[in-house]
């Protein structure tokens, strides 16, 4: 890790200098309370201190909610090759949070078969993160993910009159040569950093029973009851699967045009939160009611992963608490779930 | 073929020809047509079909709702529902949208007319003027022309579905404003879109000059809207070529309706036993206002104001077609100087009760709105009147002038003929609630 | 925008189906057939090795992909069958297909497979239900073909009806052996049917081979899952080397689609086959 | 394989779902060419009695309307459902809850026997329907999918989950968000959230899904201010015909 410090009054400069020269994704206002990160032609339009996004702007680039993945032809003989497509952008403004998810998606993506899909994208896309602040639902700092350590290029923490700034890989360093107002760190910085962590680190206020959730998952398991009451009001739309940064289902179909000569196969973001998910042939559904599904949602978010990768899927953004209507709510049922344990 | 063997007449000097519905009219409608010894029987332009009673289906709905119900009274002039309703609340309410939202109506309004005005020349009429069936073999005939349709219709749609939401049934059309503006990009997007068009246009005015526009001349009543100082569509005042103009409000001082017996669509007159509306009288009414370009587009085609020829009404829609583009493009300058911004799609407003009338010109004419809202903004009363309706008497009177000068052709050529003429309204007959047939009976 | 597929020419991602012939289509009972499929091209044909047990993704363009086991034996490298019942999209149009038609094919896929390997020099008993036949067909001509490295070698197989046999003339030809015991079952008896009636589970009691030396592999209907474990289980045959195949939804075959998750286990990339001491605490599985 | 012959038929509508067809722009000429189009009221003259495929658009409302699909069902073998009206009566059913003859003497006065109008009613009322184009206008492009369905012979593929699928795909903030109320939670999906996307309320043009948790939908109305009569308002709206399931 490289470590430099760059002035407030410079930073607009860098900005300008980087937009000049990149394709730049970065927070814009959208909405409400709501931002949304699109192209970027001028440093005024950033949206500095957004808070909340509908979408991971990372797992939106890189896992976008309709994706063509392998085109065919149709004649004599039939011709099938797959799309690759991405373009050279730089990510800017996306949180510790987002980056962990998109870390989390960056795993999970490339372990057993790799998919290009995702990782040639991933590959043209430079990172530079900077925290937000966390919404009231956000509890990052549980699932170990209100920090980044990797995952980005550069990264810049505000220190008031300048940013500190961690380059994390060789993109990262070859951003800060070129544009040479990037200042050595000094002891004084280091000690300014690790006060300005703390009072990041103080904003996060949701207080969850994370670790003994996973301990007792198994033994709450076949509670079904808790579990109904958990799900009652369960639209089974699917928003907090759709929202999270770090699910990753999906729909295959094939979309022939109606020459029904050429064609495409595609994906599209499922949830496994609606009952067609889990259904068979034979109309057999493996998670026929919404609290099987729910289960599942928790079991994947909080237990699986952990036990495969060490490492939780959900990064504690908060998004699905924000997303559901039915005001069904990872943290405080985390809560709920160990009360009635301890019961 | 339309299904009316059955009923051909076995004697020389008498015809019997039944349309049953007239096609390329949107909706369902008849004309009943009896001659004998060469005379006109009996003469009936009717609506066979129910009506869907959108007066009763609005009591008691509440005040965000009528745009959204009256727009499906008609697919076609969906815009111009949702705008005569909004209006229509916004005046019994007090509401006065900014110029911003009134500019960005005018414009997406502008390209329901174009919507509309392509379907109905290129893909409805002009099958008739170029001798072929209609839009299926016109594709083999002349790929041109159905192209250019495709090409002009899909950018009327395109603008309408980046203001509105979507082409049909727009969404962000609301009484106060809209729900959401398009973003700078989209507006410029727009422009470009609409600049693209004019090489279409030049190649259409090629085209319909070589038509062959049938001659035919009956004066008539002409009502439409009128403003000083712009092509009339969105708003002003009700004017007629008889030389009488009142505000909108004041409809039912002059316009009249009444319920009669062959049709579910009332009937209307003014100063005569019936009037005009549509794109002819728009355009006799106010040509000065039209564009230089557009002006310059009718004299190319020997369009004239005042002009009495019915059929003419289709060149009419092709020269609005071009003033909407230009007027368009005048007007998508004009709103982003002014700067799109979120902030300024909606005007404050309190729910209030009281009467208003909306009136614009839909594609096809004059269409007013009159609602009254109780003290909870929930509707008491509804009355729509709908150009349509509007046209009927006029349909038969045309009929009347029309039938006697081709009573020695062959059977067909009448049947041909007088489908024509009531495509030439361009009855949108879904919107009075419905379809056409075209019946000549023979006794 | 750079399309990779342009740029280098043909583009390979691990959704690109490679296209394959159906050389051969005949009628097993009224709602399966088998197809027979060869693989285009030469090099992917060659390179094209499978393991009883294991699945590949069948494409129909236009219609969709779904995931099929292979139920002919590993050893004929030349091509291989598939065993479809019509279910749905893309199960019908194979049905309505003729001989020469192209499909994409996807696979091998599965690294769960049957452990034929360590079977060898054990008994081996096959538990199929319906078409649960299918995946394990694999494996029971694979065994044939190398009859002398295993042990007794028995067969049970339940259908509901007579006509829902998989296979039939095969199965008669295998009773005429005597390296290999057949035993069926049916729900629904018509007035030929000479053997046992019932589920399969009830034929389960008959096995004599003590659960030190003996492999059992069971797929079936996801209902017969559970009585036919808690039979072997009251006999004390050995969870892990009982061998059973999961069906789930798949959009991927490859483990990233997510379908077929159960617990930390895809069934598609670890499975299909688990052995029960896997999937014994797997809540969901069973 | 011959090309499919295609009718289109109009019953009590506004024209909007046949106008959706015309407004395929790009895959129009497609279409022309993939099947036959026999009869087409709204923009072709020719018109034949022939053809196996049916769409059809609008509620039924009169004694000739009934007349005409029976007709129309002894012909076609797959009838197509196109639009709200057809599908589940759509606003035409406001009629019903009004009462047919008040309707008619409101709007027609003493006038009113002159008019021919009956109890409205779906298509599916009178004929067995195979597919059904949902919304109010329909999804131009799933029309085309049932239509590509029918040619290859597959089952289109209909969403069977809420407007929320893909109004979450589409990463639009939930008019919830803005102050509004939307049906999204509860309505079939398949419009590409089109509403939401304009930053407007889902209406349920589309139906409900098979199993809505209504009671959730709603405690949700109601927890933004909506009384009973409004939250039955907007649920009938476009079902008041078929809304037996979110009563
Ligand atoms: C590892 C594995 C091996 C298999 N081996 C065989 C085999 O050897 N032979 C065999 O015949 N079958 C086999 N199957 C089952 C086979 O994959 C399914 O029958 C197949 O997917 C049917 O595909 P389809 O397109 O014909 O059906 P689909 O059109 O996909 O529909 C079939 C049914 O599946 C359900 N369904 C599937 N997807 C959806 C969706 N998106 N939304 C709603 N419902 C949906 C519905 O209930 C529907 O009725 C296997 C499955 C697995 C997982
Ligand atoms: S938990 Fe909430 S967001 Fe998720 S599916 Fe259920 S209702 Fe929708
Ligand atoms: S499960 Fe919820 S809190 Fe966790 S990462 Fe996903 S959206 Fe965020
Ligand atoms: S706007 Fe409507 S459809 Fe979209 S998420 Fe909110 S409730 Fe669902």
């Amino acid at each position: 890790m490289l470590y430099k410090i760059l002035g407030k009054n410079e930073y607009e400069d860098f900005l300008s200098d980087l937009i000049s020269k990149n394709e730049v994704i970065g927070p814009k206002k959208k909405d409400g309370a709501y931002s949304d990160f699109v192209a970027i032609k001028d440093p005024k339009e950033i949206d500095t201190d957004y808070q909340k996004t509908t979408l991971s702007p990372a797992k939106k680039i890189l896992f976008p909610s309709t994706e063509d993945l392998v085109a065919f032809k149709i004649s004599d003989t039939i011709e099938a090759e797959g799309i690759v497509e991405y373009e050279q952008k730089v990510l800017l403004g996306i949180n510790a949070w987002d980056i962990n998810g998109m870390n989390f998606l960056d795993r999970f993506f490339t372990t057993d078969f790799i998919d290009e899909n995702y990782l040639a994208k991933r590959k043209a896309l430079t990172v530079i993160g900077t925290d937000s602040v966390p919404t009231e639902n956000n509890f990052a700092h549980h699932m170990n993910s209100e920090y980044a350590i990797e995952g980005f290029d550069l990264y810049f923490s505000d220190l008031g009159d300048r940013f500190f700034v961690r380059a994390a890989t060789e993109k990262g360093n070859r951003l800060i040569e070129d544009f040479p107002r990037f200042l050595d760190t000094s002891e004084d910085d280091f000690k300014e950093f690790n006060r300005y962590m703390e009072d990041y680190r103080a904003k996060f206020k949701l207080n969850i029973n994370m670790k003994n959730f996973i301990d007792n998952f198994e033994s709450i398991y076949d509670k079904e009851q808790l579990w109904q009451k958990l799900a009652e009001k369960c639209y089974s739309c699917g928003s907090c699967n759709l929202t999270c940064p770090t699910c990753f289902c999906f729909n295959v179909k094939d979309d022939i045009n109606l020459d029904l000569k050429t064609g495409q196969k595609l994906r599209e973001w499922d949830s496994c939160m609606i009952p067609e998910y889990g259904l068979v042939a034979g109309d057999h559904n493996f998670r026929p009611d919404k609290e099987n599904r729910l289960k599942q949602r928790y079991k994947c978010k909080l237990i699986t992963f952990k036990q495969k990768y060490g490492k939780n899927s959900c990064v504690g953004c908060g998004r699905c608490i924000e997303a559901c209507l039915a005001k069904i709510n990872i943290a405080e049922d985390i809560n709920t779930i160990m009360k009635e344990v301890s019961i | 073929m339309t299904d009316n063997s059955k009923e051909v007449s076995v004697m020389p000097d008498s015809i019997n020809i039944e349309v049953a519905p007239v096609s390329r009219v949107e909706g369902h409608g008849d004309l009943v047509l009896n001659i004998k010894d060469k005379k006109i029987e009996k003469l009936i332009f009717r609506i066979p079909e129910s009506p869907r009673f959108f007066e009763a289906m609005l009591v008691g709905r509440n005040w965000d709702e009528p745009s959204h119900i009256t727009s499906r009274i008609c697919g076609i002039c969906s815009v111009a529902h949702t705008y005569a309703s909004v209006k229509a609340t916004e005046a019994a309410m007090g509401i006065q949208p900014s110029d911003f939202i009134l500019k960005l109506r005018r414009l997406i309004f502008h390209h329901e007319m174009v919507q509309s005005n392509v379907l109905h020349v290129y893909f409805l009429a002009a099958p008739d003027f170029l001798g072929v069936g209609s839009v299926i073999p016109l594709v083999k005939t002349h790929p041109e022309v159905v192209n250019i349709a495709l090409r002009l219709k899909k950018m009327a749609n395109d603008m309408v579905r980046i203001i509105g939401g979507r082409a049909v049934h727009p969404i962000r059309t609301v009484v106060g404003g809209f729900t959401k503006l398009p973003t700078e990009e989209e507006m410029y997007k727009m422009k470009d879109m609409l600049k693209a068009a004019y090489k279409d246009l030049e190649t259409s005015l090629a085209v319909l000059k070589t038509l062959d526009i049938p001659d035919f001349e009956r004066e008539t009543e002409y009502i439409s809207l009128a403003q000083p100082d712009e092509y009339a569509l969105y708003d002003g005042t009700i004017k007629s070529t008889d030389g009488w103009e009142i505000d909108s409000q004041d409809y039912l001082d002059k316009i009249k309706e009444k319920v009669v017996k062959h049709s579910t669509g009332k009937h209307c007159w003014a100063n005569r036993d019936a009037y005009m509306v549509g794109a002819l009288s728009r355009f006799n009414n106010n040509y000065e206002k039209l564009s230089d370009n557009a002006k310059s587009y009718a004299k190319e085609l020997g369009l004239q104001a005042p002009c009495y020829n019915t059929f003419m009404n289709n060149i009419a829609q092709f020269v609005e077609i071009v003033h909407s583009v230009d007027d368009s493009i005048r007007l998508i300058d004009e709103l982003l100087e002014d700067g799109m911004d979120e902030n300024k799609r909606m005007v404050d407003f309190k729910i209030q009760p009281g009467r208003g009338v909306g009136a614009v010109e839909a594609p096809r004419g004059l269409l007013i709105h009159d609602y009254t809202y109780n003290s909870e903004g929930k509707v008491d009363k509804a009355n729509l009147i709908i150009p349509t309706n509007m046209n009927y008497g006029n349909v038969e009177r045309d009929m009347q002038a029309l039938v006697p000068d081709i009573i020695d052709k062959p059977e067909d050529e009448i049947r041909l003929a007088c489908e024509m003429m009531i495509r030439a309204y361009d009855p949108c007959i879904s919107c009075s609630t419905h379809f056409l047939n075209v019946k000549l009976i023979n006794k | 925008m750079v399309l990779e597929a342009e740029k280098k020419g043909k583009k390979k991602t691990i959704y690109t189906p490679d296209m394959a012939t159906i050389t051969e289509i005949s009628d097993l009972t009224p709602t399966e057939k088998q197809f027979t499929i060869q693989i285009d091209d030469q090099e992917t044909r060659e390179a094209f090795r499978f393991q009883p047990g294991q699945f590949v993704e069948l494409t129909v363009f236009g219609l969709g992909e779904a995931p099929f086991s292979i139920p002919s034996s590993p050893n004929n490298r030349e091509s291989f069958e598939l065993c479809v019942r019509d279910i749905g999209n893309v199960s019908n149009a194979l049905h309505k297909m003729a001989p020469g038609s192209k499909v994409g094919i996807r696979g091998p896929y599965g690294n769960g497979y049957f452990p034929h390997e360590k079977m060898k020099g054990n008994n081996v008993v096959i538990i199929a239900g319906g078409i649960g036949m299918a995946p394990v067909r694999s494996l029971l001509k694979y065994i044939l073909e190398d009859r002398q490295s295993y042990k007794d070698f028995s067969l049970i197989y339940g259908c509901v009806d007579p006509a829902n046999i998989l296979y039939k003339d095969e199965m008669q030809q295998l009773k005429q052996r005597d390296d290999i015991e057949i035993k069926m079952t049916v729900d629904n008896p018509d007035a030929d049917w000479k053997e046992a009636v019932g589920v399969c589970t009830n034929l389960i009691g008959d096995l004599k081979y003590s659960p030190e030396d003996t492999f059992i592999v069971v797929c079936g209907p996801p209902i017969m899952y559970k009585f036919v474990i808690l039979e072997l289980d009251d006999r004390s045959y050995k969870p892990e080397n009982i061998f059973l195949s999961l069906e789930r939804r798949m959009e991927c075959g490859v483990g990233k689609c997510n379908h077929c998750h159960i617990g930390n286990k895809l069934v598609c990339v670890d499975g299909p086959v688990f052995s029960l001491w896997e999937i014994r605490n797997l809540k969901e599985a069973i | 394989m011959g090309k499919p012959k295609v009718g289109i038929f109009g019953f009590t509508g506004c024209g909007g779902c046949q106008l959706e067809i015309l407004n395929l722009e790009d895959q129009l000429l497609d279409l022309v060419s993939a099947v036959d189009i026999v009869h087409f009221t709204e923009a072709i003259t020719e018109h034949s009695d022939d053809y196996e495929i049916a769409l059809i658009e609008g509620s039924i409302t009169t004694e000739h309307d009934v007349e005409r699909i029976e007709k129309i069902g002894s012909i076609a073998n797959v009838i197509v459902a196109v639009g709200a009206c057809a599908v589940s009566g759509g606003l035409n059913c406001l009629k019903n809850l009004y009462g047919t003859q008040k309707a008619a003497e409101l709007v027609y006065g003493d006038k009113k026997d002159w008019i021919d109008t009956i109890e409205v009613k779906p298509v599916d009322a009178y004929l067995k329907v195979d597919h059904y184009s949902r919304g109010c206008p329909p999804n131009r492009f799933e029309i085309v999918d049932i239509v590509r369905s029918l040619l290859l012979g597959r089952q289109p593929e209909i969403p069977n989950y809420p407007v929320c699928v893909e109004c979450k795909r589409n990463g639009n903030t939930c008019v919830y968000e803005l102050g509004m109320t939307c049906l999204g939670p509860i309505s079939r999906a398949g419009c590409d959230s089109r509403c939401p996307n304009s930053a407007s309320g889902c209406e349920a043009c589309r139906g409900v899904i098979e199993n809505p948790n209504v009671n959730a939908q709603k405690d949700l109305l109601a927890e933004h201010g909506l009384t009973v009569k409004d939250i039955m308002s907007q649920f009938n709206l476009y079902n008041a015909c078929k809304g037996k399931n979110i009563e």
